[in-house]
């Protein structure tokens, strides 16, 4: 099972500010290991922000998105202490969510 | 001729000028999000949870500033501890704590001392990026009073300028002069004041071609490979000189890891 | 660790003044031996010898960060000189497009690396060669248009052949490896490397 | 994603492509892709055959794409830095396309109305290469792009 995502989201004038570290492998399926087998494609496929509920970015992701991801977005709204939940599922089917409020 | 050369030399320099403008932009768009956070979480959930078979958290070890001190601790590090009578770098005192402390017998402490970049985690990264975030802005201030830290500073330095090896490699061949750099990668002159601030100061590291927080313990580790030595070993007094000289000589710059390298 | 040497110190040291003499530039240098040899372990092609050094190691070692006398220079110099060996059939340029190869390739003789090879120079770790490549390190000087500054001359490839050779004979503790003398490189990649620096075709030279 | 655009995608050339490759043994079971996640988009290797797997046709090249905080030269292909802003209005999505990389598409990012139509994250490239910045705004898809550098780094072994 992954760690938690690190969430931070800031308000900032009328915006909120999103960034997101995710734990992930992002595995490409195109290396080999030291057996000289190739490796699994292991990689996050889909994520989704809501604020409060309500979506605010769907990403779609290939195994080019860099391991450990990043992902930092901004969205007209939000007021301190609302929820920002942001999930991901991989090839795999695992999923995790996780949240924070907006400081 | 003499036109030729100068426009040879001056589109020369613009090249290396552009390349390092970019590089330093490349280092910059990095520091916005950097992975050693998923570390220092995990690491501190290492740190407060109870663990080996005497069921101990790390709140009851003593980084030198009293048990499960965390704060600043690490910017005082390595210390002469009096409970093992030996110098230790930080790595090697959370050993000393499984070990003394929650029950693990030193194999089994230092199993994985890194990790893989893969499914082979290390708790000991994991534990150090959470020691040492929690000293971020803190000015280093290693002491010598000790004579036996004075002894390892002596040794670390000594070890610092020892050539061997099939390539001749010492540290210094690397890191003894300013302003030099190995393919694009600046390296630090690790034998003035400034040199060693800047370089001590932001190890541990998330190292983004390997996907993994990296300690102190094994930037030498992956330097003596380089070197063409054979393996440094882990928790050993070579390590711990070492990094005393090093940590001593970055004395009075704030600590600002973990941070993101290349 | 040194609870043994601090010991000694301290014997020694007690006898005269206390414990707060320090020890010897000597006897330092020979305990960070000790503590070097049990601090490391051999793992796959390198094994506890790569710690012993040799004569030009040892006094490279002492002198390190200090001026190096002149007459300690001449006789590592003069040393070095006498293990060249140049190619038995007076050829001493190959093909610089292995040579570029060889430049590139930073593997060999790491613990980490395959004993079977590959086993490169590494040159653009530390040199400027071609124009063409941005990613070359700064602790050499660089040889972009070596061979063109200095002459497509036998002279320039013998000097090339023997730098590459021994370092060491031409600049006493130079940074640079000794690649034929510690059988690094072989006569044939040591070739190919000279080809890179002084053959005309070489984008080392464009 | 809105559940209607989600169907359109289920039903859409998605998931007949994803049985096609199951069936042809080039997926493996378990691998079954997320929900939302055009299978097809991804396995492209050009621009044209990406866009169309997304829905669109032949993008219009825009100077209203711009690549913000992106380097030239990556110190590392491993993670590279992207960040992108749209200025074109209405715009729905945004992906990151690597021209040398084995499959172009590295992400789609679908923008609801009140997000700002600019992002960034960090991708892997295998090589230098270029890269795409693709729009698609208002129902029309158009597209930047830049060279990026990955140069070899460190000690070499």
């Amino acid at each position: 099972m992954a760690d938690p995502m690190k969430i931070r989201a800031t308000l900032v004038g009328d915006s909120t500010e999103v960034k997101v570290l995710m734990q992930h492998e992002m595995e490409t399926g195109q290396r080999k290991d030291a057996q000289g087998k190739t490796i699994p494609a292991w990689f996050i496929q889909t994520v989704t922000a809501t604020w409060n509920g309500k979506t605010v970015l769907t990403a779609q992701w290939g195994t080019s998105v860099a391991k450990n991801p990043f992902l930092a977005f901004k969205f007209k709204g939000g007021a301190k202490g609302d929820r920002i939940q942001i999930t991901w599922v991989d090839n795999h089917g695992d999923k995790r969510s996780d949240e924070a409020t907006i400081a | 001729m003499g036109a030729a050369l100068t426009a040879v030399a001056a589109s020369v320099a613009f090249a290396q000028g552009s390349t390092a403008d970019a590089i330093a932009k490349y280092r910059e768009a990095l520091q916005d999000g950097n992975p050693a956070e998923l570390w220092e979480a995990r690491g501190e959930e290492l740190w407060k949870t109870p663990r080996g078979p005497k069921k101990v958290a790390f709140t009851a070890c003593d980084l030198g500033l009293g048990a499960g001190v965390v704060k600043g601790a690490y910017a005082q590090m390595p210390r002469y501890f009096a409970d093992a009578d030996r110098v230790m770098d930080l790595e090697s005192r959370l050993v000393w704590c499984m070990v003394e402390q929650q029950g693990y017998t030193q194999e089994q402490a230092t199993k994985v001392p890194f990790g893989d970049g893969s499914a082979k985690r290390s708790d000991l990264e994991a534990l150090a990026a959470y020691v040492v975030g929690q000293s971020r802005g803190v000015p280093m201030r290693v002491s010598l009073d000790h004579p036996k830290m004075k002894t390892m500073y002596a040794l670390g330095e000594k070890m610092f300028f020892y050539r061997g090896g099939t390539h001749d490699f010492a540290c210094s061949t690397c890191h003894g002069e300013d302003a030099k750099r190995i393919r694009l990668q600046d390296l630090p002159n690790l034998t003035t004041r400034e040199g060693a601030q800047k370089a001590y100061t932001t190890w541990p590291a998330y190292r983004v071609s390997q996907g993994e927080l990296r300690t102190m313990e094994w930037r030498l580790n992956d330097c003596f490979r380089q070197q063409r030595f054979p393996e440094l070993k882990y928790d050993s007094d070579a390590a711990v000189a070492l990094t005393t000289f090093l940590a001593y000589n970055a004395n009075g710059a704030p600590y600002a890891g973990p941070a993101i390298k290349r | 660790m040194s609870a043994r040497l601090l010991a000694q110190w301290c014997a020694l040291a007690l006898m005269l003044l206390g414990c707060a003499t320090a020890p010897s530039d000597d006897a330092v240098r020979t305990e960070a031996e000790a503590v070097m040899k049990a601090s490391f372990k051999a793992r796959g092609q390198a094994d506890l010898t790569r710690l012993d050094q040799d004569e030009t190691q040892r006094l490279c070692s002492i002198y390190a960060g200090k001026a190096l006398p002149r007459d300690v220079a001449a006789r590592i110099e003069q040393a070095n000189l006498a293990t060249i060996r140049y190619p038995s059939d007076g050829k001493l340029a190959g093909d610089w497009r292995n040579g570029e190869k060889i430049a590139q390739e930073g593997r060999g003789k790491q613990y980490s690396d395959d004993p079977k090879g590959p086993v490169g120079g590494n040159c653009y770790a530390c040199h400027r060669l071609t124009a063409g490549e941005l990613s070359y390190g700064t602790i050499g000087p660089s040889l972009y248009q070596f061979g063109k500054t200095r002459g497509y001359t036998d002279e320039t490839r013998k000097y090339a052949y023997g730098k590459v050779y021994n370092a060491e004979a031409f600049a006493a503790c130079s940074n640079m490896p000794r690649f034929g003398h510690n059988g690094i490189l072989t006569e044939q990649q040591i070739k190919d490397v000279v080809a890179l620096l002084t053959d005309p075709q070489s984008p080392v030279n464009h | 994603m809105d559940e209607s655009r989600r169907q359109a995608l289920r039903t859409g050339g998605g998931l007949t492509l994803l049985a096609l490759l199951a069936a042809a043994g080039w997926l493996r079971p378990g691998d079954a892709a997320a929900e939302g996640w055009n299978t097809g988009a991804f396995e492209s290797h050009s621009l044209d055959d990406t866009v169309k797997a997304l829905g669109g046709s032949a993008p219009a090249q825009s100077k209203d794409i711009v690549f913000v905080a992106t380097p030239d030269i990556a110190e590392n292909g491993a993670v590279v830095p992207i960040g992108i802003t749209s200025n074109i209005p209405k715009t729905e999505s945004i992906a990151i396309l690597i021209e040398k990389n084995p499959n172009m598409l590295s992400a789609v990012f679908d923008i609801p109305a009140g997000t700002d139509p600019a992002l960034s994250t960090r991708v892997k490239m295998a090589q230098t290469s270029n890269v795409y910045a693709l729009v698609k705004a208002d129902g029309k898809y158009y597209v930047a792009s830049k060279e990026i550098k990955v140069t070899l780094g460190g000690c070499g072994g």
